[in-house]
């Protein structure tokens, strides 16, 4: 930890005096009695120590084995085809599909917290967008892969890019899955500006902190020769904010984009014009769920309960809790259309059928996750504590898994003509490519923890109280002021 | 400069290879350059897969072909000289295909067909429309004889003791039997199946001249003895009868499925749909169908009324019937449905001589004198039901012929056996032994197509010609005679039934061709057909011109003009045999078949027929035990009580004892059937069928020969099924959801449309106002419509008259080079026939009405497929077809997931086999064969389109109504399926069109289909209540 | 602090980033080169034949019709390629010891057929069919070139889709009179003119439909 | 060192400061003192700062624009062209400019150019990437991007004279003053 030579103003003395509740008096972003000096140090030692926890060394092994399932499973694909999976005729969208919009909805959580509480100029987001963000681009990453490796021919999947060719033709600009293909490239690369972006300034600090000679050079090409100038942090600051402004519109984009693919459809089930906000709160919920899931461990492993404050962990369960209900809201409006308003027999068909049909254990246990489990956090104890958070997180996780189940497979098991109903089940090829893919998320997860800093260092000074003598306004260090 | 080709060289290379290691030489060999180049200029447009990187691939493919081809006498014409049909350029034009008219035998009856030719291989089955009893249309057993011609596994070479050996070597070894039977003919035997073949029967006549009592056995293990000795004890001798459905207004179904089995069954179909046909302003009265069947059948599915009873009891029925016309005594005790009868009595008195009462194949004798003796005092005979002589040769009770000879066998008395064709160790009676009785005989000979069950007990196989490959001559169902002419030369060294006989008579080699040619030169010249052969033996009157044009045109026409035998003035006795005792209601009744899709067992190794549903219950791959959801439930299996009408995609396995025998076999509930009994088709389990029937040592299906007994051939009382306990058993079945009651599908979802023809009189456009009301008629639409000023392709299928006999899927599956995928990717759902025929049930499940619905691609003209695609390998035509670009095609599947009526069909797996050489030739040149990943579907056979317009066009003129016609629409028996130009107001399809009864599935969704249906119209007795 | 990088790395790590774009662009337009270029269409190879057989002398040089051979151009999808007896037609008269013509002669009397090599080779998927192209009034040469200047016949076109479509999209700028198809050395006067009268003439069908996939896919 | 050898005397001088006000102050005085080729070097973005430096607004914001403009006009007519020029297609029914289905890959293609435009007009107006860079040759210039802020004036501002400088830069106070060699 830092040297306390500098005094540091308290805030809680104060308040105690004041006799104030203790429920009353707002969690610090920051713990106090930090420094530029502390803050930058703690924060650059975790990866310049170049020495990691024993836990990150098993979790590490761990995922590494399941990349080399996921590498099995493509390879098997690949050699076989996709006869290897349940998919059949009437299901022709299974498990592929399903683990793509889930690893997109995840990702979400990121972009929003980088972005819309920049914005929204919620200093809080300072300790974890880094992280968030990270995730939001693995996230991506293991969602990337099954569009890719979801059609019968992977090999000509360049055709769904405009390119010139000999036989002139174009992609079939009409299809979602056109507008999926430019919303996720489109999404990956600008989650990855935004995140490249902010890690300059960060690495610069750690060419400037690394004393070896490859860490220098690396970071060092990374930093792109930072040297903190103040030309640079004011073209800097406005780009950033742009990214941001811009980052915003396009993460509601991608997951309306990705509901287009069902609701532009005539599957009943499908068929519905609500799809994009349902999707996107669907999103920012499994987003902040899985943030969560990560986020609690981290700060235990690598002791940043002063960086990741309980306030930190108390806000997530609010937005859970927030975008849960409106998910959970849809679902009752869904149920209502098909059973009650429409009127017409297959949408009604399919609602008797999500709710008593074959799947009908999916259908309750996804309410279970999605509906009962967020009400939780209502309850200020299990806000506030890791071990509830972590437990409705999972929950979450789980439930948006089969929230998309209950979608796709479900709806298409049973649609418009007895005769071509039919059962779908996953195979276990469909569990190793999805599982592999959980492997690659946390791979590149922990490389990221190992070698770069899973906190903005230099947005965590910002949150630093000036030295004594100054009174530098709240808001120029980005704070917010407490009424 | 490549090296040449010796084709000799690869025949003698391949003539002496055998089994397993043949096909893998053939590979070798054919791993040289020249092939290549030889490919090339050989097939130069044969289709086949569409990757890039195939070219390979494609190479190996033609390759093999040319290798089948050219290691067994190359793919030119046979060196006899044939003649193309009339309506073909007498010359083969390379790249257009040539029809040759020639027969299927079947139970020795021939169904006359069109054969086409690509250059030399023949590819597909038509329908002959000049044939009597086919009349242009097809059904699967003919549609599937073109892979029973390729099918590797099929016999190659002439075995002695399983060892390789030669034709001449065989006839060597024929010779000391034949001296043996000079002294006494009774040691020389011959097995045949049922022969109406006239040249067979002079040769075999001329045969027992040569040695006076030598013995001829016929056996058929689909046995039509009932029919023969019913007919007899009707008509004192044996006769042939030959119903006439286009006069009967009223047909009494006796347990007779007669438009999907037995003789002339596609003419029946065809005569009996035309009676039943709508159409507004034009019908004035339809036919009725009354059905009393002992399991659903197609004709039960067709029928106005139903009554679904024991086979057993049908006799009781028929009884009561009879005596309601004052035949005979009523039954005792009488049956229940006593007003049914009544009224059913009334209507065929109602139709005096406009009626038939037609009984099945596995009703006893009497049920059969029965039914005549009702047609007779109804003064149908001679109207609607004629008789002639009968079509065989010589008409003999089988069973009992068989019998003898598992006597004489038995006793010694048999020094050699010669038996051509069949299968009788796998389809004889149990109770025979045939097996044991056979291996006392010293010499056996043994000719089919396979080396089988039988083979392998024979001292000599040789392998048989299939009927493309061979000349004979064959009898319809009324006796009119085809010449069979081959297309293409013995592609497996097969020797025909002539050859062998000829062996016999002469020990000398003499074609097929010439046996047949001088046979009818002889009949020509005056000398009579029968009994020719020992009096003019050898001397043959010379060919004169005038007989060589007669020839040509019976070749042409694929039938012998007039050789239809005449009808006899017959009365049949009203004296009807007394009634035998009824089996108790309690006791189990176990009902025997024969298989809808692999007959008596000699297509089981037919994979189209194997993977295609049954029609009544859509299994694959597997004979079920057949029963009702009551009976099953009685026996403990409560699934079918907890969901009637859903299948599961497994079910379990019982025991089944009978007469001390013991069955495993899957258990099936089927909806409609009786009661108080179970329906098992025997065919499946060959222990030596081929690849496909008897995959590694295992058997497809159960062999249920086992417990058929010769005094029960089809089946009888006192059967017990017990339940196992065993887990799960798979079942490969394309329909599992199968009931259009409101309750199960959540309400009326207007997919089949159904009214009496009373009610359609009151409202013709009753199919806009079914009972779940909302139909949207107006196709509102965001968007200006697309004209389409040049052809416009749609299809209209007219519910009523669909059998559901499979006619269509299979020849779809030929026409489009269709890959099937096993038992186990159907048990997942992923079978791919384009064509579907979904059969839904309505009503009671004790006795629900059935309907058949083929499903082709809907062709909509704002087709929910083609928007979704990201590639645009599925966009429309300007002539309204929705193209699917297989090569363009990277498979997301979104098409199907989006298409409401799941008619697409994806390629999961690499199901096109690539690898078995003798398979591609078989192939339809103008279709792209499928690769892996890559979705598919019906085109309404774009490919005859385009050549009909390319002719068109080239002879400057318009395309004529009809021209164009897609494989299922030819191969339908009741034309239930018309296709044509919606733009051509003349044309058939635009008639159709303005029917009142016209509707689109699921038009509701507006995707405003091509394909359109007619509702179901039905004849109910309005004297008969619910 | 000391310097990490030299100075020229300012400049290296500029040019590194800038050059990546245009070394991308550059190896996809050498891509885009290769699948045009005869490599992969086999434009222009000649092959090696059995016999070296000269469209040159015997168009050309004798005058023989394409149809005298490819029998069936004008009433099958498939142009048709010589049986031996055709060539011996005149080779059993003349040249009747060639050394050159051993080898036709051998196959005309062994019965071992001659293996020429494929030239013009269409994707599998592609359905192509002679006979209405040339009834439409689309010449051998339009596609085959000037085989009649071809020692050893070689395929002058890509046969790419592309170039199928340049033709199914405008075929008025191709088309010739029904006389002229066979005509290896027709040169077109005013087709602008000619070409869209000939089109009217020959019902020769819209783009709609000749760019319609299943026109050549199915 | 080639290039050494073209450039004679230093850099600049450069100033290191405890905090940020004091930065603040300094940047403010310089400005004051009239000095133009300045620049000050903060471990994070100082508020203020670039008004006490007198910077006039950046042209971030344009280039954005820009890109997103072409973006979208570039995507639409992607979709435009393929569709109603290019292979004109009867798909499903629609027509050939079904332009309500091109808005969502318009929208992207808008964003991504945007993103684009917005971070490499960063790095490019900021002059980076430059991994070298005088002010490195400093030796306490790590601690600028942790927890000390530096205030430098150029060789090359016209006011610039080596001791003046040297001295005016003693007067705020600064920790150190020193000398930036190229």
């Amino acid at each position: 930890m830092a040297q306390q030579q500098e005094p540091v103003h308290e805030v809680r003395p104060a308040t105690q005096e004041m006799k104030i509740p203790a429920r009353f008096i707002p969690q610090p972003v920051l713990e106090p009695g930090h420094t530029y000096a502390s803050v930058t140090d703690h924060i650059s030692s975790i990866v310049l120590r170049g020495k990691m926890p024993v836990i990150w060394t098993i979790g590490f092994t761990i995922s590494v084995f399941l990349v080399l399932v996921l590498t099995a499973a493509i390879a098997k694909l690949l050699f076989v085809g996709t006869g290897i999976w349940g998919i059949n005729h009437p299901v022709g969208w299974g498990f592929a599909i399903i683990n793509f919009v889930w690893w997109i909805g995840i990702g979400h959580a990121g972009t929003l917290i980088s972005a819309i509480l920049l914005l929204l100029r919620q200093q809080w987001r300072t300790s974890i967008n880094r992280f968030a963000e990270a995730m939001t681009l693995f996230a991506v990453a293991a969602a990337g892969i099954f569009p890719l490796l979801h059609v019968g021919r992977p090999w000509y999947a360049y055709w769904f890019f405009p390119y010139p060719n000999t036989m002139t033709l174009w992609p079939q600009f009409r299809s979602p899955l056109m507008w999926d293909v430019f919303a996720v490239s489109t999404y990956a690369t600008v989650s990855f500006l935004f995140w490249y972006t902010g890690l300059i300034p960060d690495l610069a600090t750690l060419r400037d902190r690394s004393n070896n000679f490859f860490g220098k050079k690396i970071y060092g090409m990374l930093a792109m020769g930072w040297r903190g100038s103040a030309k640079h942090w004011y073209r800097y600051e406005t780009a950033y904010l742009l990214l941001a402004g811009l980052s915003t519109p396009l993460v509601l984009s991608v997951h309306s984009v990705v509901s287009f693919d069902f609701a532009v459809a005539l599957e009943p089930g499908w068929h519905s014009t609500f799809f994009p906000p349902y999707f996107v709160a669907g999103a920012l919920y499994a987003g902040f769920a899985m943030v969560l899931t990560l986020a609690i461990p981290a700060r235990k492993i690598f002791r940043l309960e002063d960086f990741i404050t309980m306030k930190h962990l108390e806000n997530m369960g609010k937005i859970m809790l927030a975008s849960g209900l409106v998910v959970f809201y849809a679902y009752v409006m869904e149920f209502f259309f098909g059973t009650f308003y429409s009127g017409n027999v297959f949408e009604h068909y399919m609602e008797h059928n999500r709710i008593f049909g074959p799947y009908s254990k999916m259908f309750w246990a996804l309410i279970i996750c999605n509906g009962l489990a967020p009400q939780l956090m209502w309850i200020r104890r299990c806000r506030t504590s890791t071990v509830w958070l972590f437990i409705a997180a999972m929950f979450s996780s789980v439930g948006m898994w089969l929230e998309r189940f209950v979608i796709i497979p479900t709806s298409l098991s049973r649609d418009f003509l007895p005769s071509s109903w039919g059962m779908y089940h996953g195979t276990v090829w469909d569990w190793a490519l999805y599982i592999g893919t959980i492997g690659l998320f946390l791979f590149l997860l922990f490389l990221f923890l190992r070698f770069l800093p899973m906190i903005s260092i230099f947005e965590m000074r910002t949150l630093v109280p000036a030295s004594p003598g100054q009174a530098v306004p709240a808001e120029q260090l980005g704070g917010s002021p407490k009424e | 400069m490549p090296k040449q080709i010796d084709f000799t060289e690869f025949r003698k290379r391949v003539g002496d290879l055998r089994g397993r290691e043949y096909w893998r030489s053939l590979e070798e060999l054919s791993r040289s350059e020249e092939f290549d180049d030889f490919v090339n200029q050989e097939f130069p447009q044969h289709a086949v897969a569409l990757d890039h990187g195939v070219d390979r691939r494609d190479f190996v493919k033609l390759m093999g072909a040319s290798v089948a081809l050219a290691g067994l006498t190359a793919c030119n014409r046979p060196a006899e000289k044939i003649i193309p049909y009339i309506r073909q350029p007498e010359d083969l034009i390379p790249g257009r295909p040539l029809f040759f008219a020639t027969a299927m035998p079947l139970q020795g009856i021939g169904s006359g067909v069109l054969a086409e030719s690509h250059m030399g291989r023949p590819t597909k089955i038509e329908g002959n429309p000049d044939h009597p009893s086919s009349l242009g249309a097809t059904d699967a057993f003919m549609q599937a004889s073109i892979l029973g011609l390729y099918d590797p596994d099929r016999s190659q070479v002439v075995r002695h003791l399983g060892e390789i050996s030669t034709w001449s070597e065989f006839i060597g070894a024929l010779q000391s039997p034949l001296q043996a039977a000079t002294t006494n003919g009774g040691t020389l035997r011959l097995l045949t199946q049922t022969v109406t073949s006239p040249t067979l029967g002079a040769q075999i006549e001329q045969l027992r001249a040569q040695y006076p009592s030598m013995q001829w056995h016929q056996w058929e293990p689909v046995s039509r003895d009932n029919v023969r000795e019913g007919l007899r004890l009707a008509f004192g001798s044996y006769v042939n009868a030959v119903y006439h459905f286009d006069k009967a207004n009223v047909v009494v179904s006796l347990d007779s499925d007669f438009t999907e089995r037995g003789p002339g069954h596609l003419r029946y179909a065809r005569d009996f749909a035309d009676r039943r046909r709508v159409r507004h302003g034009v019908t004035a009265s339809i036919n009725r169908l009354y059905a009393i069947e002992s399991a659903p059948s197609g004709s039960g599915a067709l029928a106005d009324h139903r009554l679904p009873v024991r086979r057993s009891d049908v006799e009781a029925y028929a009884r009561a019937i009879a005596a309601g016309l004052g035949v005979g005594p009523a039954p005792s005790p009488a049956v229940p449905e006593g007003q049914w009868i009544a009224a059913l009595v009334r209507d065929l008195q109602k139709n005096r001589g406009a009626g038939i009462v037609i009984a099945g194949e596995e009703q006893p004798a009497a049920v059969h004198a029965i039914a005549m003796a009702i047609n007779q005092a109804l003064g149908n005979i001679g109207a609607a039901v004629t008789v002639t002589d009968p079509v065989e040769v010589t008409p003999v009770n089988q069973l009992e012929s068989l019998r003898q000879l598992v006597q004489d066998m038995n006793s010694g008395a048999v020094k050699a056996l010669v038996i051509l064709g069949g299968n009788p160790v796998f389809d004889a009676p149990a109770d025979f032994h045939f097996a044991n009785a056979f291996q006392k005989v010293p010499f056996r000979a043994h000719l089919s197509l396979y080396y089988d069950e039988t083979s392998i007990l024979s001292h000599w196989h040789i392998p048989e010609t299939h009927y493309l490959e061979s000349w004979s001559d064959v009898r319809a169902h009324d006796g009119t005679i085809s010449i069979v002419q081959p297309l293409i030369a013995p592609l497996y060294n097969g020797r025909s039934p002539h050859e062998v006989l000829g062996a016999l008579i002469g020990g000398l080699d003499v074609s097929p061709y010439d046996q047949v040619r001088s046979h009818w030169m002889r009949v020509a010249a005056g000398v009579p057909a029968r009994r020719s052969g020992g009096a003019s033996a050898g001397e043959t009157p010379a060919a004169t011109p005038d007989f060589e044009i007669t020839w040509r045109k019976w070749l042409n026409d694929g039938v012998i003009a007039g050789s239809a035998l005449p009808p006899r003035t017959a009365a049949a006795s009203t004296a009807i045999p007394a009634a035998g005792n009824r089996h108790p209601a309690t006791a189990l009744e176990l009902q025997l078949a024969s298989d809808p899709t692999v007959f008596d067992g000699r297509f089981a190794n037919n994979a189209w027929l194997q993977e295609l549903p049954k029609p009544q219950t859509k299994v694959t791959w597997e004979n079920v035990l057949l029963v009702s959801p009551k009976t099953a439930d009685e026996i403990g299996y409560n699934e079918a009580r907890r969901a009637p009408y859903a299948n599961e995609r497994s079910t379990i396995l019982v025991d089944l004892r009978y007469r001390g025998q013991s069955l495993r076999v899957p258990l099936w509930v089927v909806p409609g059937h009786p009661d108080g009994c179970a329906t098992l088709h025997f065919g499946y389990g060959r222990s030596r069928g081929g690849h496909v029937a008897s995959p590694k040592e295992e058997t497809v299906g159960v062999n249920v020969y086992p417990v058929r007994f010769s005094d029960a051939m089809s089946g009888g009382s006192g059967a017990q099924i017990v339940l196992t306990g065993e887990p799960a058993y798979p079942i490969g079945c394309t329909q599992e959801h199968q009931s259009i009651n409101p309750a199960d599908v959540g309400g009326d979802r207007g997919l089949v449309r159904a009214a009496s023809f009373a009610e359609y009189q009151r409202n013709p456009d009753f199919v806009n106002e079914y009972a779940g009301g909302e139909e949207r008629t107006d196709t509102a639409s965001f968007y200006p419509p697309y004209s389409y000023p040049g052809h416009a392709w749609a299809m209209v299928i007219d519910s009523s008259v669909c059998t559901g006999c499979n006619g269509c899927v299979i020849a779809c599956q030929s026409e489009n080079n269709i890959a099937t995928v096993g038992k186990d990717q159907v048990w997942r759902e992923r079978e791919m026939q384009w064509l579907r025929i979904d059969r839904y049930y309505r009503g009671p499940v004790e006795n629900p009405e059935v309907y058949h619905q083929p499903v082709p691609c809907m062709q909509c003209e704002q087709a929910p497929c083609e928007p979704v695609c990201p590639v645009g390998a599925t966009v429309h035509s300007s002539e309204g077809l929705n193209d699917m670009t297989y090569n363009r095609c990277v498979g997301t599947r979104y098409c199907s997931n989006n298409c409401p009526y799941k008619v697409r069909r994806f390629n999961f797996l690499f199901y096109s086999d690539y690898e078995t050489p003798a398979l591609k030739p078989m192939r339809n040149p103008d279709v792209t064969v499928r690769t892996r990943g890559v979705m598919e579907k019906c085109t309404y056979c774009v490919q005859r389109i385009n050549a009909a317009k390319i002719d068109a066009e080239r002879e400057n003129r318009p395309l004529r109504d009809g021209e164009v016609v897609t494989a299922c629409q030819q191969a339908c028996p009741t034309n239930a399926i018309v296709f044509g130009d919606m733009n051509d107001p003349k044309s058939q399809v635009a008639q159709l069109k303005k029917e009142p009864t016209n509707y689109a599935l699921l038009a509701s969704l507006n995707t405003r289909p091509r394909t359109t249906y007619l509702g179901v119209i039905r004849n109910p007795n309005p004297e008969i209540k619910g | 602090m000391a310097q990490i990088f030299h100075r020229s790395t300012n400049t290296l790590s500029r040019v590194t980033i800038f050059g990546a774009v245009f070394i991308v662009g550059f190896v996809l337009w050498v891509i885009g080169g290769i699948v045009r270029s005869p490599y992969a269409t086999d434009q222009g190879i000649r092959r090696e034949q059995p016999v070296p057989f000269s469209h040159q002398h015997h168009v050309a040089g004798l005058g023989i019709d394409c149809r005298y051979c490819h029998t069936s151009v004008e009433t099958s999808s498939f142009a048709g390629i010589p049986p031996m007896a055709t060539c011996m037609n005149c080779h059993s008269q003349i040249w009747t010891n060639a050394d050159m013509l051993e080898p036709v002669r051998a196959s005309y009397a062994s019965g071992k057929p001659l293996i020429w090599s494929r030239v013009h080779r269409l994707p599998d998927f592609v359905h192509f069919n002679h006979s209405i192209h040339v009834s439409k009034g689309i010449g051998c040469a339009t596609c085959h070139g000037r085989v009649d200047e071809m020692a050893l016949t070689f395929q002058a076109a890509p046969l790419t889709m592309q170039w199928c479509l340049t033709c199914h999209r405008n075929p008025e700028q191709f088309v010739r009179p029904r006389d002229q198809v066979f005509n290896m050395g027709y040169v077109p006067v005013n087709q602008a003119e000619l070409g869209p009268k000939l089109v009217r003439e020959y019902k020769i069908l819209g783009p709609g439909v000749l760019t319609s996939c299943s026109t050549c896919h199915y | 060192m080639a290039i050494a050898k073209l450039i004679e005397g230093p850099y600049g001088i450069i100033a290191e400061f405890g905090s940020a006000d004091e930065l603040l102050a300094a940047a403010q005085a310089t400005r004051e003192a009239g000095f133009t080729e300045f620049d000050a070097f903060s471990p994070f973005p100082v508020h203020g700062l670039h008004h006490a430096m007198g910077l006039h607004a950046n042209r971030i914001p344009l280039i954005v624009l820009c890109g997103g403009i072409i973006g979208g006009l570039g995507g639409f007519f992607m979709c435009w062209y393929a569709n109603v020029i290019s292979y004109p297609l009867n798909i499903g029914g629609k027509p050939l400019n079904s332009w309500p289905a091109w808005i969502p890959i318009t929208f992207e293609c808008t964003i991504l150019l945007a993103a684009l435009g917005a971070v490499f007009g960063m790095l490019a107006l900021n002059g980076l990437p430059m991994p070298y860079h005088p002010v490195f040759n400093v030796p306490r210039f790590d601690q600028a991007s942790r927890d000390k802020f530096f205030l430098v004036i150029q060789a090359r501002d016209p006011k610039f004279d080596f001791d003046k400088t040297w001295d005016f830069l003693e007067t705020l106070k600064p920790r150190e003053v020193v000398d930036v060699p190229w």
